[in-house]
């Protein structure tokens, strides 16, 4: 079902974890299949330094976390607030239909996670956010919130 | 890498013997039961042989068994097929809610062609319970279906207790048995029953061929028409390889019965003790006697299946899962859902069914694998505050 | 003794590569597709090649290819999936008169479930009339179904005027093609149908299974319900030793077909020409030149079909015929019938049918064996006053 | 489908043909399979002394025809006249059920025959003829008598 990439970044475990005192955290969960993600992120001049995931879900929610992890480290927050979790699957090579809209969250988390990083310091959420919904599955933030 | 297969409720290795039988009848035996010269006299004479094996395993007559193309077909074929022919005497079926799919959608089917389905509802371990039948069966209740052992969970239902209820209210009951047949002492006599499905590829038989009892003098519509094949019960030219590899199946299982129960029994209870002794947070789904000999399925706090199924297969070992992810659906299983079990548990779930193949070195290897990769997923998991 | 198995539209012998390639499949690949471990992987990729294999043969995509377990199978879950997808559109079904059995008494179930069925007669050659069923189309007609070639005369209809004519006309037309498929080009492109019926035992593959063509964005109800197999259009788990077989019997066909196809015409022709020259009073049923490359079918005067079968089954060669005895019910043949054979005729019919495992001294030991065999029978017939 | 000993029948060839300027003819059809047969004998002295038999059918009713000729060849008229179609089933260990009304008819033309070799000696049919109906698959005569 999963191709050889997918399967590779379902066992990368570099960017697994919490980042302890974290500059912002997001967390969301799939309605739809039960799956949960929480991003942490530490920001240093408008970049993310370092941000690490913890995922209660199946392969293409570990995968995707991953992935977002990869592409995420070391980027301009401007720059990092535009990926959407679409560029995540499409970094991974595509993910199987029935799981990209329902584990493929990675993303949305790390939105999460830059407002949260706005709000803290004083500034509106302009991230993807707002945009969450242009993915189809429906998404609500997570009870935990 | 060393592969360990406990996935034996999804289908079993097929047996040597029976891989062997099939071949030497295709070569040889190829011909088409139906005609009347050699080469199709040989096909039906396996055919009826193979009849035989089949009715002995159950304790029926030959001509009281129908083979299908599996276990769904056998199903749909009794719950369309005896609703069907009822239907002037009433539309109201009963069956339960840990059905497998074939049954539960058939009986969603029926229900949006005019027929009332009532869905028995059943305890914690997944049983369902007698007197909510009797108090279900109404005058226009014509068919009741109620499976021998759970697929997921493995919990077997009080079938005896279930058909006599329904013998008494005049009332057909057929159990699906899938899963029980070549585990279990199945016997149609004992149990009551009017129809049974079995299905070849779960008794380490062949794909794509299984059979429904039917008791002598139970009519149904047929599912297929065609051809007279089946007693006019099943039109289509017979699968003669299919059949034959399942009579063998059938006459195996027959033979080897007590000696392989005993054998899952003891690796199932040494893996259930042994997850559980090894792993925190655990929880052991189904009954805790009334339960098939080869499964065990056990849910997982914190951490989700098919993640841990991912890890095992990675390790080599073949497990399935009852999180939504694997099952396909949005849900986790229905039959968790049904016996109260969360959702995250039923997310957390994970099934290991054991098989003749198997041994206490594959027991031994899941326990020394498992536990590492469900403490891996519970570090990962942002649900698990445990030990972080 | 010498046997000779002339009895290839009932069913053929399976190749070696064929059951090698199934036993194969048994061993090492015995996973449940629906699985994701490593072994529902390997099956499922199995499978996959044969989808691709079978869409081949038939210039389909693979997506487009049900696999089923056989040609009745297919027939009636397009006949019965079909009306019932439309039936808020019409109540109306097309097919001719000389059917196989699977479409015919499925037309007949319709029949009684509040279906109005067509069956468009055929003229002395076996062949539908293009104008007759573009006068039986009406607006409440939802699908049109004729067979590819006939099964026991081996008339082939001209299915893409047939279908053309359904197209123009807002129909869906399907073809049961198990005669053809592995004899004909057959490309769904070309006939221009929306299903085509095909079976892995009339092609050198194994019985069991078989396949439905759905073009794409076709809908019909499901046959099965249960898992969510086959794109939801046929559950059970998947016979997949059996579609390996069909799938490479399919690549088989693909690739011998336009040899395959010389060599029978070849022994056909033969086998006709040398019967109709030893013997006195037959006539060729079917179409002299719109025929399947493998059928001969001849009606022998004042004998009986079953005791010319009998006796050349004595003699180690394995016929079919069309009299009433052997058809399992009281009229002999409905395809001779219909067109318009008398009923003597009918009685006195022989169907030998070649495939690709015969060979030019099985055509002579044939002409050898059967002339005396007829005369004998006629000196027995109290209807026979030719030369007492 | 068929038991040994019908296929061995089925091969006897001794009685098979027609008695010139036989004593008696009697000829059956079966309306439901179309099987047809034709009976002749020779009487002496009250005994059936050659009988011989035509059949157009199956193996059934070819089967059944000659066993019918053996079992009364040489037997006294007032003893053939009892002997039935269920006589020859019988003598042959069995018939395939769907054949057993339709093909196995041998008997009926017997009893066809003994009635003609009365009427043209000028007594009474008393044989099986009108029992016929006894026999589920409805007989018809021959539309050649
Ligand atoms: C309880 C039960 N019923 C029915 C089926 C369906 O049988 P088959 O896969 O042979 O169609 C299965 C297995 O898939 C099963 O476990
Ligand atoms: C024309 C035709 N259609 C349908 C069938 C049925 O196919 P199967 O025997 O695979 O069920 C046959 C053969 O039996 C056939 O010849």
């Amino acid at each position: 079902m999963y191709t050889e990439k997918v399967m590779e970044y379902f066992t990368k475990q570099e960017n697994v974890g919490e980042i302890p005192d974290a500059d912002g955290e997001g967390t969301i969960t799939s309605p739809t299949c039960g799956d949960l993600m929480k991003v942490t992120i530490r920001v240093k001049d408008d970049v993310i330094e370092d941000v690490k995931v913890k995922t209660f879900g199946c392969g293409a929610a570990i995968a995707s976390a991953a992935m977002l992890t990869e592409l995420v480290k070391g980027m301009p927050l401007s720059e990092a607030m535009s990926v959407t979790n679409m560029d995540v699957a499409e970094a991974l090579g595509g993910l199987p239909s029935q799981k990209l809209h329902c584990s493929n969250l990675a993303a949305d988390a790390l939105q999460e996670a830059i407002a949260d990083y706005k709000e803290r310091n004083g500034n509106e959420a302009t991230g993807q956010r707002g945009k969450r919904k242009e993915v189809p599955c429906q998404l609500e933030e997570a009870k935990g919130k | 890498m060393r592969r360990v297969y406990m996935d034996n409720s999804a289908t079993t290795p097929v047996r040597q013997e029976v891989i062997e039988a099939m071949s030497e009848c295709m070569k040889d035996d190829f011909g088409n039961p139906s005609s009347l010269h050699w080469f199709g006299r040989q096909a039906r004479r396996r055919m009826e042989t193979a009849r035989e094996q089949v009715a002995g395993l159950i304790g029926a007559e030959p001509e009281e068994i129908v083979f299908t193309s599996g276990g769904t077909e056998a199903d749909n074929m009794v719950m369309k097929g005896v609703t069907q022919q009822l239907r002037h005497k009433g539309r109201h079926v009963i069956t339960s809610s840990v059905e497998h799919h074939a049954i539960l959608h058939t009986g969603e089917y029926l229900e949006k062609n005019g027929f009332d389905v009532t869905y028995l509802a059943v305890d914690e371990h997944g049983r369902v319970d007698p007197d909510h039948l009797r108090h279900a069966i109404g005058p226009q209740t014509t068919l009741v279906s109620i499976m021998l052992a759970n697929n997921e969970v493995g919990t077997i239902q009080p079938i005896e207790e279930l058909a006599a209820i329904c013998r008494e209210n005049g009332v057909l009951f057929h159990t699906d048995a899938v899963q029980g047949v070549g585990q279990l002492d199945v016997d149609v006599e004992t149990l009551g029953v009017d129809f049974l499905s079995l299905s070849g590829h779960k008794l380490y038989g062949p794909k794509g061929v299984g059979a429904l009892y039917v008791r002598r003098n139970r009519r149904f519509q047929p599912l297929f028409h065609g051809g007279g094949h089946e007693r006019r019960r099943r039109a289509g030219t017979e699968n003669i390889p299919g059949i034959v590899g399942l009579g063998l199946a059938c006459q195996l299982s027959h033979e080897e019965l007590p000696e392989r129960r005993e054998k899952l029994v003891a690796m199932r209870d040494g893996l259930i003790a042994g997850l559980i002794e090894r792993v925190e947070d655990v929880q052991l789904n189904g009954h805790p006697s009334e339960r098939l000999p080869n499964n065990c399925n056990l849910s997982f706090n914190y951490v989700e299946g098919e993640a841990m199924l991912l890890n095992l297969d990675l390790q080599g070992i073949a497990v399935a899962s009852g999180s939504a992810c694997t099952s396909g659906s949005i849900e986790p299983s229905h039959v968790l859902l049904a016996m109260g079990v969360s959702r995250e548990l039923a997310q957390g779930s994970l099934r290991l069914s054991l098989g003749s193949f198997n041994c206490t070195e594959d027991v031994d290897y899941v326990l020394e694998t498992l536990p590492p990769i469900v403490d891996k997923l519970r570090q990962m998991s942002p649900l698990y505050h445990g030990k972080e």
